[in-house]
């Protein structure tokens, strides 16, 4: 394709403008964290460990983390075990309502969670299963569902049909297939479907605001500072989940790449 | 971690002291600490609040925050009954506590009445019924005309009218809850102290008043956005807040300030209540009279989170000792022109309180017609 | 296609009904009791079971429900617009324009913001946008301003942008690498400008892709109550802030539930409507 | 007389309401060779797969050495297969793919380990027995796909078009490995193909199907020079087809002029016969014999020492040619030359019209 360089130079501009627009506040967000000013600006103050310091020496953002991790471990491993059973079943199996099946499987996403959040906490209120942590468990799993099918079913989507079929045919009983076929097959989106439910658990606040109770997550914690004693603190607790978040990410990312790399020609 | 607290020594040894101090709060608090639910506005189990308390009776709060009575009274309604130890509310609700039956009955022979710097608030309204004692007043602050006083003089800030002020237009924000800002209204039309009981006319010239505020407003923040639309610049006038949020910004540099005017103040106040079936009534028990000591009262008036004024006459002695600027700024010293208690017996202050003559319900969709107006 | 896919075994609804279970207790369940609850009573703060349209006729009735109503599809509606026309460039550029390698990396980029807490670069951009904050001090540097941008719509425009950006940006992308390089080449070999050619080649043959990203935004956008509250000021509140205040002061869950159906039934519309153009005209 | 080792029995298949398999009754004989073949879609994978259990028929019934199949799930009969796509399992090793079959049975790891490496070796792919599968040939997965199927020791091996992925050279040294094992082993090989070269040259047995039938059962020799219709005729391709009317001396018109074959027929129907094509005799001047066509050469194609020559007869009627490059000397082969072809009517064969 014929370019003439000012096009060129034109787009890639226009393109780092919205990379700068996107990470901007994160970047900024990780400056503020160490800068002294309580509401920083230019020029900025002198580096401080202050709100990290404040943060981490109060225990309710350690019980917070406590129950954030409880949380994102649960729910992913919940999630991802689900997922994987849909993901699974839409893979191998044709049935009557299917279809709905699917859209069982996928709406969560398009629901905000603010009314997710409303519905989830009247409903479990009737069980008494409100304001404790299972309840925050129960939701973000739900929310979690769709992004494990998601990646699972890709995976399984590579798979050749035959290789399930060739277990059983060499004696493998349908569940002895899934154990030493299927589960290794998928094993690295199985990986990546942990790591990412995780992480969307460990970030989501509306949810866990709303059915939490006394249980606060860590976002949640994030939220009453916002909401309450605005200060720096929130960069540096966001900052510090920021750099586990996108651990898991990379984990995952590296699996998936990993998979790239090295394509598996039937 | 460990990692990101290495980078320079004295910052490393900063975080290290930290995290020891710390570490064996935050284990102590894991291991086997008594937890005790509380409910209340944000920053009443902060560690500057309850810390002391809490390392001397081996107690840790779990709280949970909430803005506005209403919101209270949510909060509790959809939580199972002995889910909250202690509730601190705004005393004009109590009694709606006390109706619902969600709060103990307490005895006031454990609490400092003698003391009381007031006399309005050893009987303070809705505390009692049928002579027995249902929750315990424990601090309580004015609202007025809160603003930047780079933008609106001392004069003008004497009125509510100044909210009106042409150069603000835009910057003139809301705390995000309908009791004070319309009580404020009510004010400003003349009603003084029967300023929550009016008829379906006054409502209406209420209504009527708020709604040509308007296109003054700029905002409807809750807590933090209030403190920091105040603090960044963003709002010259903030209606329905006083010293409890200004007066944070002001200890920390900030041009603002907080009057009673002459259409007269309300004042906001916080009691203690014990949660319905709770198990730590003691432990509870202890907590508030802690609260209402005088080093108690100290810590209260010089909360982090929002200032409030001392209720006993321990307590004000205690923060003039410890913090006698602090008391020199709110005016809590005896003979002091601002003093809160001439400020009441003057009958420029009057006591929040919950609509007489409409619902709170009457007054909370007009708030929300007014926000989407 | 074979026997087994279609079998109704001890095996088969193993692995199929845990999420029919898991989502339709917890999911469709919420949902459900959601609109029963719309027809709810309040007493004295709490909720009583009954059958009564108050709700709904009160909560249609009022002005600003209708105003909140048609300021929030307004507002996601921008958000669409703004977010799809910024993004496309960009997406292009990656598209078209780079290595797959620089693509793949930009794209893990692009994922990041996901992993970051939202409230974190709200708050943030709090700070950048404030009438002291960062910008404003670049402004002042050159002797202009300071601006207002917090609490006002543009502030709640930036915050809808932090949230969908990324997203139109890789969903796009992702569209517009799968068009088959040659039509694009045979256009411009045929005479067509470049500008034509992305109007009458790229656009319709990206435009699944290119709708499903602007659904999300709106769906995203619709429902956040973040961006309008906090870079906002509420002013007016959207659908989303009506929730929360409804359900928390005055403990109206049965009216919030009626403002959330109707925000549902809205984005199913609006969504469907989309989605069901997007595919229609490529069989 | 005991019962053949697999039985067919008025088999049925439908998915949804299309009949992949209609009414299929076939026999496989212990130790035989046997080659189902047939264009895509004729049934023939299904019928290896109603035989594995991955397809439950839909009427009829399947024994396997006297004992019902139906119902029997696939891991429960001992039918291993080799497929198309080889479906070796990507995160195992060579070796470990081997031993699938003997750890489902239970087997302990080191007779597994060692019975595994036994067939490698010979497979003659021991060396590369920890070696990832995705690195290895084509042709050195497809003897790990057939050790896999081998290592339990079965009495039929199933293949599904095991062939179709490699290239021709692979192909016949491939077929000549199958072959070899079989005759080793003595067990039963059913293998489906499309390529009739494949099935004609390892096959005992060929079974051509069509549209869910079987067109023939035969040995290659029989399907090739006795075609039972027209279908087979035209599949097995190297079949010139003459059609026409008989006429009052019991000979037929075609398009190319009357022809004569070895049998009476009705006179005034419609027949048609095939002659294989290397039944044709080529000479320059006309000769004597009762079947002569006179044709055009059109072109002509090598393979090895064989060549094929395509004619045209008058009417259009091609003509194909197989003849031995030696037994061509001294005729003279240009495009467009005119040459006389005949055969003797012994060699027609008559379709069943």
């Amino acid at each position: 394709m014929k370019d003439d360089i000012t096009t060129r130079w034109l787009l890639r501009i226009y393109t780092a403008v919205i990379f700068i627009f996107i990470f901007a506040p994160i970047l900024a967000s990780f400056v503020f964290s160490f800068n002294s000013d309580r509401f920083p600006t230019i020029p900025l103050g002198s580096f401080t460990w202050h709100w990290y310091v404040t943060a981490f020496s109060d225990s309710d953002v350690w019980s917070a983390a406590e129950v954030s991790i409880l949380v994102a471990l649960s729910s992913a491993l919940l999630a991802t075990a689900i997922g994987f059973s849909a993901a699974y079943t839409d893979h191998r199996y044709d049935f009557f309502g299917k279809k709905a099946f699917l859209v069982l499987a996928l709406l969560p996403p398009t629901i905000p969670l603010v009314i997710f959040a409303l519905a989830t906490l009247g409903w479990l209120s009737i069980f008494g299963a409100s304001g404790k942590v299972v309840s925050i468990i129960i939701a973000h799993t739900v929310l979690c569902v769709p992004f494990a099918m998601a990646v699972i079913r890709l995976r399984l989507n590579q798979m050749d049909p035959n290789l399930e079929p060739a277990a059983w045919n060499l004696g493998a009983t349908e569940w002895m297939a899934m154990k030493s076929v299927v589960v290794p097959f998928t094993l690295p989106s199985i990986v990546a479907a942990l790591c990412l439910t995780a992480a969307v658990s460990f970030d989501e606040f509306a949810v866990a605001w709303f059915v939490s109770g006394l249980n606060k997550t860590v976002p949640v914690i994030i939220l009453e500072i916002l909401t309450g004693n605005i200060d720096p603190q929130i960069n540096a607790i966001g900052s510090v989940v920021f750099v586990v978040s996108i651990s898991l990410v990379v984990i995952a990312q590296v699996l998936v790449m990993g998979r790239i790399k090295k394509p598996e020609t039937v | 971690m460990k990692k990101l607290l290495n980078v320079s020594r004295r910052d490393a040894l900063k975080a290290g002291a930290a995290a020891v101090l710390a570490m064996p709060f935050v284990s102590r608090a894991w291991a086997q600490a008594v937890e005790i639910n509380m409910l209340a506005w944000y920053g009443h189990g902060e560690p500057d609040m309850v810390g002391a308390f809490e390392a001397a009776n081996n107690v840790k709060f779990k709280p949970k925050y909430y803005a506005g009575g209403d919101n209270m009274l949510a909060l509790i309604a959809q939580s199972p009954p002995g889910t909250y130890d202690i509730i601190l509310s705004d005393a004009e609700f109590v009694q709606q506590l006390n109706v619902a039956g969600l709060i103990e009955e307490m005895n006031a022979a454990d609490y400092p009445f003698d003391d009381m710097i007031y006399d309005d608030f050893k009987q303070f309204p809705g505390h009692w019924k049928d002579g027995k004692l249902y929750s315990m007043m424990v601090r309580c602050g004015h609202l007025g005309v809160s603003y930047n006083t780079t933008a609106i003089s001392e004069e003008e800030a004497k009125s509510y009218k100044c909210y009106w002020k042409p150069e603000i237009k835009g910057k003139v924000g809301h705390f995000d809850w309908h009791l004070p800002s319309l009580g404020q209204m009510s004010l400003l039309n003349g009603n003084g102290a029967k300023l929550w009981d009016v008829d379906e006319a006054g409502w209406g010239k209420i209504k009527e008043t708020t709604m040509s505020l308007r296109p003054q407003v700029g905002g409807y923040f809750d807590y933090g956005g209030t403190f920091n639309g105040l603090k960044n610049g963003e709002m010259m006038a903030m209606a329905g807040i006083g010293d409890w949020i200004t007066g944070v910004l002001e200890k920390d540099g900030a041009p603002v300030k907080s009057v009673v005017p002459v259409e007269g103040g309300i004042q906001w106040t916080e009691s203690y209540s014990i949660g319905k079936g709770t198990a730590k009534a003691d432990i509870v028990k202890k907590f508030i009279q802690y609260m209402l000591s005088p080093e108690g009262q100290a810590v209260s008036a010089q909360m982090a989170a929002y200032p409030g004024f001392a209720i006993t006459n321990g307590g004000r002695k205690a923060l003039n000792e410890t913090n006698p600027k602090e008391a020199q700024r709110t005016g809590q010293m005896d003979g002091a022109p601002n003093d809160p208690v001439t400020l009441i017996k003057e009958g420029r202050i009057h006591y929040r309180d919950i609509p007489k003559q409409q619902t709170l319900e009457d007054w909370n969709d007009f708030w929300q017609e007014y926000k989407n107006a | 296609m074979s026997e087994h896919r279609s079998d109704n075994s001890a095996y088969a609804l193993a692995w199929r009904l845990p999420m029919i279970l898991w989502q339709g207790l917890f999911f469709i369940g919420p949902l459900i009791f959601m609109i029963a609850m719309s027809f709810f009573l309040v007493k004295n703060y709490r909720m009583e079971p009954a059958l009564q349209v108050g709700n709904w006729t009160k909560t249609l009735s009022r002005g600003f429900f209708w105003d909140s109503y048609f300021l929030t599809l307004w507002l996601a509606g921008l958000a669409v617009i703004i977010t799809t026309c910024v993004a496309f460039p960009a997406s292009c550029f990656l598209a078209f324009r780079v290595s797959d390698l620089a693509r793949r990396w930009a794209i893990f980029f692009l994922i990041i913001p996901f992993f970051t807490s939202y409230l974190v670069r709200i708050f943030a951009w709090q700070v950048i946008l404030a009438q002291q904050g960062v910008i404003n001090a670049g402004f002042s540097l050159f002797g202009i301003g300071p601006y207002t941008m917090l609490n006002t719509k543009f502030g709640t425009m930036i915050g809808y942008l932090t949230l969908c950006l990324p997203l139109a940006v890789i969903l796009q992308t992702f569209s517009l690498a799968n068009i088959d390089k040659r039509l694009v080449e045979a256009a411009h070999n045929l005479g067509c400008g470049r500008l034509r050619t992305i109007f009458t080649v790229v656009v319709p043959l990206a435009k699944t892709g290119l709708i499903v990203a602007a659904v999300f935004c709106f769906i995203l956008s619709f429902g956040d109550f973040v961006a309008p509250y906090y870079l906002g000021g509420s002013k007016p509140p959207t659908l989303s802030i009506m929730i929360i205040d409804t359900s928390k002061s005055g403990q109206q869950w049965p009216r919030a539930a009626v403002v959330a159906i109707m925000m549902i039934v809205t984005m199913l519309v609006v969504a469907l409507t989309a989605i069901g153009y997007a595919y229609r005209k490529r069989r | 007389m005991t019962e053949p080792l697999v039985v067919f029995e008025n088999v049925v298949k439908r998915f949804g309401n299309f009949e992949a398999v209609k009414q299929l009754n076939l026999n496989v004989h212990e130790g035989e060779f046997l080659a189902l073949m047939g264009p895509s879609g004729c049934g023939k994978t299904t019928t290896l797969r109603m035989l594995a259990g991955l397809e439950e028929p839909s009427e009829g019934d399947i024994r396997l050495a006297g004992k019902s199949l139906v119902g029997v799930k696939p891991h429960e009969r001992d039918t291993p297969m080799v497929w198309q796509s080889l479906a070796l399992f990507p995160f195992l090793n060579a070796r470990e793919n081997v031993e699938f079959g003997l750890k489902m049975r239970g087997m302990d790891g080191v007779e597994r380990k060692r019975k595994a490496f036994e067939w490698l070796e010979r497979l003659g792919i021991g060396e590369f027995s920890e070696r990832d599968v995705n690195s290895l040939s084509g042709g050195q997965r497809q003897r790990v796909a057939l050790a896999r199927a081998l290592v339990t020791e079965p009495g039929i091996l199933l293949l599904d078009e095991p062939l179709s992925a490699l290239d021709a050279n692979l192909v016949i040294r491939m077929q000549a490995v199958l072959t070899k094992l079989q005759r080793e082993l003595g067990i039963t090989f059913v293998y489906v193909t499309h390529s009739q070269s494949e099935a004609f040259a390892m096959a005992d047995r060929v079974v051509i199907m069509s549209k869910g039938e079987i067109s023939q059962i035969g040995t290659p020799r029989d399907i090739y020079r006795t075609p039972a219709n027209r279908f087979v005729a035209e599949f097995v391709g190297r079949n010139n087809i003459f059609s026409g009317r008989v006429n009052k001396r019991g000979a037929i018109d075609t398009e190319a002029g009357t022809l004569h074959v070895d049998r009476k027929l009705p006179v005034g129907d419609f027949v048609s016969f095939v002659v294989a094509a290397d039944l044709v005799a080529i000479s320059l001047s006309k000769p004597k014999e009762r079947n002569v066509i006179a044709a055009h050469l059109i072109s002509e194609e090598f393979v090895g020492s064989m060549v094929t020559l395509f004619f045209e007869a008058t009417g259009g009627t091609e003509i194909k040619v197989q003849a031995q490059e030696r037994a061509l000397e001294g005729i003279l082969r240009t495009p467009g030359q005119l040459l006389y072809l005949s055969f003797n009517a012994s060699s027609s064969h008559v379709l069943k019209y």
